[in-house]
């Protein structure tokens, strides 16, 4: 989907706030979402993809105000209560207040019928098209052609996956592209590779 | 009625919010206490940049073992003990040179092979990271401290997919000849997601 | 500038809160500060332009999190520091608290010097540039091509008009789009009409 | 320090904030509260849903009217005495029919024809409506209560220019022959955007 996420290339934001001793948490209940968001998904109540999903569908001022860990602490919450695993009103009684949830799933789709195998040196270009559902390829790519570098190992197609949908397990593509062609006359100049599944692939 | 309207007043706070989800889980014979236990216990023993740094080391005083790393991550780390989650299905290792940076990012949410090179830092999972290191890749790492030549040239790796990738940095020149241990010490987890040079 | 500001085709919103009563205002500070904004205009401490663009160029969090009046005061505070007619230490001290201003402005451009005159009926493409500064086409028809339907007159190239840089007047084409072709396979059927500058556009 | 750490605690409220420039405008002799009393006149008085009521009456009368209005939005509502700011150049305005719905809305900001049809309701400038209209119209229109059958095309304007739009809608079948002052009475605001048929 098209939505706030979507962060690549997105201008207005300010400089990275970094230090050489960042931290990863920064308060107690951070380690407990971690924690419990992990075990949720080895006891398979949700997977990696249906998790992402449910951050994706935060409403988008609320996916931009929560922090990191805001974010999965929505996810988890979400598909507890769309699994079953309790209910929205015995969590905010748990909660002893309004909990913010993802907004509700829309349709995925599988596997794409018509998708092609590559090899490496293949010109491909990112299929110029719109997943309304969880899609893993970056907005900034769309339409976007490049070079196949490298070919990783199979993986579930994550916009089956993340809607419980048969996922069928597709390549993923190591694609080079130039930032210049990415962001005319916008873009310092480098090389960008993405990790592209088969199916939001064409031939170039 | 205001655009933020959507956040009420009387919301719990995200304390509230996972001790619920803790208690209902409890409950319902979950262990979440035990999980949260484990997982604190995990990530300050198990999920360290010192694994990470191991692997540069060794990489650096062993040529065949590099050769393992740069051509299948997952079973070269294997040999040192360490291990990945069973949906990081490989990791690539990709080896910084003295005209290439390599840098590491995830713009769609915050993948990273934690269980090498250590759960990411707070700037790397921000906005400002996502959005701005794929198209103003020098310009950032200039903002990070790390002020590159124009004789250095920048790959970015958008790691979408659930491939976990790590930035094998190069070897500084002075280091030269010193022990595996000595050399784990110089490798700092900024390193190997490449917006640091050593 | 490719920012969160350029909400057209943008997924994750709910619903339109829409009733037949719907007010403009909802409290007393929001009028003064339209009224307040518009007097700048008038005094030429800043055109319709500059406060577009000092409203885009808020902190992205900021600018999704605040009320359409919040984002207006912070576009007329931000200019008036910028335009001298207070410093932002007077500004905090006369409202007792930090106010939120806009990030920092960067550089704009002129009028495209390789612009045509099109005529009605003409096939155009909105180029496939990422402008920086301030632009007025939506990124969604970014590449995309058209049929000029209509010709409105003449306006301030907004992309200089913003930056203060000597603007021409370039005439509006009053372009129409298929939403099909914008957004393939997840657009309601519609024509989608925008009017573009003619520095955006090319022959399709 | 959470991401959102850059709305700060101390931050003033919107009241301190417009009450502070006022106070800066006024001690500057810019004349703040006159301004402020002549908008609040100027809103309930001049740019009032009315003005644009009165446009579509008259056309709805008089077809020579019509005809000029379609041709020159700015030129014909001055003949009501209507007027608009120096930069609206121009008034654009489009015709319903039994089988076409326009409907206006600016995805950039939320630019409006607001001396004419009034200022723009709180929905119009929601980020729903303006990242929802241009690509779900049909889905967004129904969900306003205005649930077209298929055989009405819809044409979306996305007013990004300073040129501003209104819509002409359909004149009800039971109110052929009724006068001006009386069909003026029956044009909203929602219809001169193009979300409501009449």
């Amino acid at each position: 989907m098209d939505g706030v996420h979507d962060m690549g290339g997105r201008q207005g934001f300010g400089r990275v706030r970094h230090s050489p001793k960042a931290q990863t948490f920064h308060e107690p209940w951070e380690k407990r979402v971690n924690a419990l968001y992990s075990l949720a998904v080895r006891l398979g109540i949700f997977n990696m993809d249906e998790y992402r999903h449910a951050i994706e569908r935060m409403e988008p001022r609320h996916y931009l105000s929560a922090s990191y860990y805001e974010r999965s602490l929505t996810s988890l919450a979400t598909l507890c209560v769309e699994k079953g695993i309790f209910t929205r009103e015995e969590l905010e009684r748990y909660a002893q207040g309004q909990v913010p949830l993802s907004l509700p799933i829309g349709p995925g789709r599988a596997n794409v019928a018509t998708r092609q195998k590559f090899k490496i040196g293949d010109r491909v270009r990112v299929r110029n098209e719109h997943v309304s559902g969880h899609v893993r390829a970056p907005g900034y790519t769309r339409g976007k052609a490049g070079v196949v570098v490298d070919i990783t190992p199979a993986y579930p197609f994550p916009d089956a996956h993340a809607h419980g949908i048969h996922a069928e397990d597709e390549p993923t593509y190591d694609v080079r592209f130039n930032a210049e062609e990415l962001w005319p006359n916008s873009a310092d100049k480098a090389h960008v590779h993405v990790g592209v599944f088969e199916s939001y692939l064409e031939r170039a | 009625m205001p655009d933020s309207s959507n956040i009420q007043q009387n919301t719990a706070s995200v304390e509230q919010r996972i001790d619920a989800i803790e208690a209902m889980f409890e409950a319902r014979g979950m262990k979440a206490r035990e999980a949260i236990d484990e997982f604190e216990h995990t990530i300050e023993e198990k999920w360290i940049p010192e694994n990470g740094a191991r692997v540069v080391a060794k990489a650096w005083t062993d040529p065949e073992f590099k050769k393992r790393l740069l051509a299948n991550g997952r079973a070269a780390v294997g040999e040192l003990g360490l291990t990945m989650p069973p949906h990081h299905r490989h990791l690539v290792v990709k080896e910084n040179s003295p005209t290439l940076q390599n840098v590491i990012c995830c713009t769609l949410c915050s993948c990273t092979a934690f269980s090498i090179i250590g759960l990411p830092p707070d700037w790397y999972k921000d906005l400002e990271y996502r959005s701005r290191i794929v198209r103003q890749s020098r310009t950032v790492l200039k903002e990070l401290g790390l002020d590159l030549p124009e004789s250095i040239y920048i790959r970015v790796w958008d790691t979408t997919a659930d491939t976990r990738y790590m930035i094998l940095p190069v070897q500084p020149e002075h280091t030269k000849g010193w022990s595996e241990e000595e050399l784990a010490k110089i490798v700092t987890k900024d390193a190997m997601i490449g917006v640091a040079r050593l």
